[in-house]
């Protein structure tokens, strides 16, 4: 393992404090919690947004935390759901008497944890409604299983139910429109290579030299099947019609796309797929509003990608144009 | 019994020493952490424990269960956590503990982890670990035998139910996304309970031993 | 070699597609070469500003054309300079009358290649000038090479001297501006692990499990000398340490900090790095107005980093400020 | 000597042929492209030769030096370039070459190149095998050989340049940034103008016994 770190189980906290150092104008930290929130939290008279899980996936999601955003940002252990105290103190920062809405990605260990730091919030009489991004289609979405994973879609979730929040809608009303953003996104990924967790020390899976993993899960969670590599086309078709076959999408809707890193590859690769992604849904003569190219939602150095759709309406088009300002996602 | 601190220690013992090999268990069909989640609150609960003086059953639990809560994180922490706290609540105010107090904690503890993860036995979770553990102990206890034999029923009944998650698809936690690719697989969290059973079998053995 | 890519030899047309197909509210196609202009280009009655060099760097330097910074990029082969006609195109397309600057990184092709250009452009009448960015302390500056190479600090020239071309600044102030830029940047990197080109099919060098190459260039040209891997904190020390040795900064002087991400470095260990350039420059009471962390100035998927400084001072800080609009850097 | 098609034709196969040779000595000390640029160069040369019909040597010199410069980039691409260029000038209008010809003509490429390099020989670049060369062929002139003597003598003096190369530091191009480090390494670019002149060296030899 070759990291540009100083101790694996230091690397967390010394993460937040890189990034307090980088965008004091964006955020501060919680003291003594793996949380950060914005530089003028708690905002009044808006609906907070907290969202945060594991650490590795940067920039989610610290990177977020800003106007038009996120409220509060919780970083886990790499990899690791963050406990409720974390999230709890999380909540607490951000409320600025509309109530908070927890984001959440759809994993056994996030849930339950967000779960248990709304009950604790609760009980301090905070407004609390949560959210639970479901996007990857790699994943069959049974009542046999836990259900599909969060994985980048989750970005699109931030960025327009925080813009909702920034227009002095209500918890409700947040919440049901990241309702319909989660209802209407839907992404999957491949890994060329895996990535080590600092404290494991060790690759938690290996692909040989000409494999590649289809439907890989952010943590390194294997996916649907294994295969030689491809080209960029035809992985882009791939995982693209898996997509297509999941959610209704023709002529005349319109769509916005995401073409995210997993953290290891090269910004040309990613746009070789865009390339791909943007020409097939040019085919069916599906209007890309907006795209967005680059390492959005991470697994530390892993190399891979993942595509994100989000089919729109006039309401979500509206939000996902507003304007930004967070380290990791500025928009005019 | 031995005391509770002794108890605890010899659950942290276990846990931090399997620490890698519980976490190679989870790197093939999840997410390679688990034995660094439980390995890390161990820790913690370790420090806790050198500050602690109550001989109280149930408040060591108690803070054994918040400990985990608040350090583990991940899909096992809540669980564990939440394992503790309803055993504690059993065992509260108490200083020995007989085994039908024991029984009625263990089962205490897999209601809070079938209600926190909303799981049933067979879908490859801690709870195929559990359970038979649970039946083989009240069977014991059934047969007359003492605690460290009935301990020791419930450790091979773990033992087995960790041979059975091998066989089966996992549909609950990180491994249910690989349908039937998880098969041939063991679970690392009926692993660690397991690896806890087995530690308070062995001290409950030395400690009659000694006694 | 494991790419998400279709065919080595069209991975930077593909890649300009991809690019195109996801920003078409920044840039455009100069129609038949690989050069990347603003949307709205030529911009009237404003200096234009050209970069580009070889291919592998992005979002450099495609990333940067948009208001605010770049008017026009050229992409050559995968570290290759791209050839003069290239760039000759590109002045042609983005000249709105206040003249051309062109930002080239002191490397030998590139400087011939540009130079080409200029006396192509010249020789139309159209008003060039000339910067040469040679920000990597790594290299000894002496007559007895090169000089030396230029590498992230560019960036900081993209977007300073862009603020000042849309001041309405002319050509000979806004290349009074980056030069003033130049002279007070300085950078330094260190790899973990190479990069492939893809149309060589195999690393360009090979580094141990244990080693890493100090002051790696961008092209993977080997640095100053390999050693076993240190801590993060212990690498950022020696190369600030080298950037402190090279330019004179104390107590209440500002800048500007950029920890760079190579292609194949997490966030994570970004901000980690962060976390110590931060705390030495706290400790001599430099004052850091603003800091960039992410991949700015890549090398594929190289595993590594670089850190630059830039001394402001009231003009620079001023410019470095002002708001930018393009695909990789937008800022209010 | 054989036609200015075919000669050109002998270059490009022997770059062509030694692409990755080429390249690999650049990775060593520099960015691992040399040969993949001129590769690609002599490609569009290529391309462009097949529709040449013209004898006119300097024009097809010309064609080679500006589809050199618009295909190679780098810094080879404009060196050659200019080199091809400049000893266009020299053939204008010509369609054989006697040897005073062949030799201003690689004076001039010469010239083109420390014009556009600023390099002078020494510093570990194509002048190293380049300027010995010209030396050769002018020794060669003077002691009355013929242009494959005169191209055999040259040949080897460029061999002996590239030789050379790996004894001293380079202080121009990208591999002057290594300093000390480049001793030991053969320049990528001395080695193209070697094998350049050796192909032409052959085709010369091969040209007089067809005739
Ligand atoms: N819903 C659930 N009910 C009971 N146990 C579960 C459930 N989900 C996961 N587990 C247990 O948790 C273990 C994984 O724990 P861990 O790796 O620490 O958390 P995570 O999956 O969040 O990384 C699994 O091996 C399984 O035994
Ligand atoms: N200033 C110079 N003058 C003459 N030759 C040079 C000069 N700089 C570099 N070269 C030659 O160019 C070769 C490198 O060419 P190439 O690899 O194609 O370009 P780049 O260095 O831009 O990648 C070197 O091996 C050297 O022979
Ligand atoms: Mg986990
Ligand atoms: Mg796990
Ligand atoms: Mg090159
Ligand atoms: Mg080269």
């Amino acid at each position: 393992m070759k990291k540009v770190i100083n101790n694996a189980e230091q690397v967390v906290e010394e993460m937040l404090q890189g990034v307090v150092a980088a965008h004091p104008q964006y955020v501060k930290r919680v003291a003594g919690f793996d949380v950060l929130v914005r530089a003028n939290s708690p905002v009044q008279g808006k609906v907070a947004l907290v969202s945060g899980g594991g650490s590795g996936h940067e920039p989610s999601h610290g990177g977020y935390v800003g106007r038009g955003m996120l409220d509060g940002a919780v970083a886990g252990a790499v990899f690791t759901s963050p406990t409720p105290d974390q999230v709890y103190e999380a909540v607490k920062a951000v409320d600025g008497g509309k109530g908070v809405l927890l984001v959440i990605k759809n994993y056994t260990g996030d849930i339950m944890n967000f779960e248990m730091a709304a009950e604790m919030a609760d009980a301090d009489g905070i407004k609390v409604a949560k959210v639970v991004v479901n996007d990857d289609v790699a994943v069959e979405n049974s009542t046999w299983t836990t259900g599909r994973r969060g994985i980048a879609g989750t970005v699109f979730v931030h960025k327009i139910a925080g813009a909702k929040a920034e227009t002095g809608a209500d918890l409700a009303e947040v919440q049901k429109t990241a309702e319909k953003v989660i209802a209407n996104v839907r992404s999957m990924g491949m890994a060329l290579s895996p990535c080590t967790v600092p404290a494991a020390g060790k690759p938690s899976f290996t692909l040989a030299e000409n494999e590649v993993e289809i439907g890989m899960g952010i943590h390194g969670e294997p996916g649907t099947h294994r295969e030689v590599i491809r080209t960029a086309d035809e992985t882009a078709e791939h995982l693209l019609n898996k997509i297509f076959a999941d959610i209704a999408l023709g002529a005349g809707d319109e769509v916005a796309v995401m073409v995210n890193g997993l953290g290891g590859t090269p910004l040309m690769e990613l746009y070789v797929v865009n390339r791909k992604v943007a020409a097939m849904l040019a085919e069916k003569n599906i209007k890309i509003a907006k795209t967005y190219v680059g390492n959005y939602m991470t697994s530390l150095e892993m190399s891979g990608f993942s595509v994100t759709v989000l089919k729109l309406d006039s309401e979500l088009k509206e939000l996902l144009f507003a304007p930004a300002d967070t380290p990791a996602l500025v928009q005019f | 019994m031995a005391n509770v601190i002794a108890a605890i220690e010899a659950l942290a013992d276990i846990i931090i020493a399997n620490k890698e090999k519980l976490t190679e268990l989870d790197a093939a069909i999840g997410d390679a952490d688990h034995g660094i989640n439980m390995a890390r609150g161990f820790e913690a609960v370790r420090v806790k424990l050198a500050a602690t003086t109550t001989e109280d059953i149930g408040a060591v639990l108690k803070m054994v269960g918040m400990t985990l809560i608040s350090t583990v994180g991940g899909a096992s922490g809540p669980l564990y956590g939440t394992a503790f706290m309803r055993a504690a609540a059993i065992a509260q105010g108490q200083t020995v503990i007989n085994n039908d107090t024991a029984a009625e904690m263990l089962r205490a503890a897999i209601g809070g982890i079938k209600d926190r993860g909303k799981a049933v036995r067979g879908e490859k979770t801690m709870l195929d670990a559990l359970e038979p553990a649970y039946e083989a102990f009240t069977q014991g206890m059934a047969e007359g035998e003492a605690l460290p034999e009935c301990l020791e029923l419930a450790t091979a009944a773990a033992a087995a139910g960790i041979e059975y998650t091998k066989t089966i698809i996992a549909t609950k936690g990180r491994a249910s996304y690989l349908g039937e690719r998880s098969i041939g697989h063991q679970d690392a969290g009926a692993t660690s309970c397991y690896l806890m059973l087995s530690a308070l079998t062995a001290l409950a053995k030395q400690h009659r031993q000694e006694a």
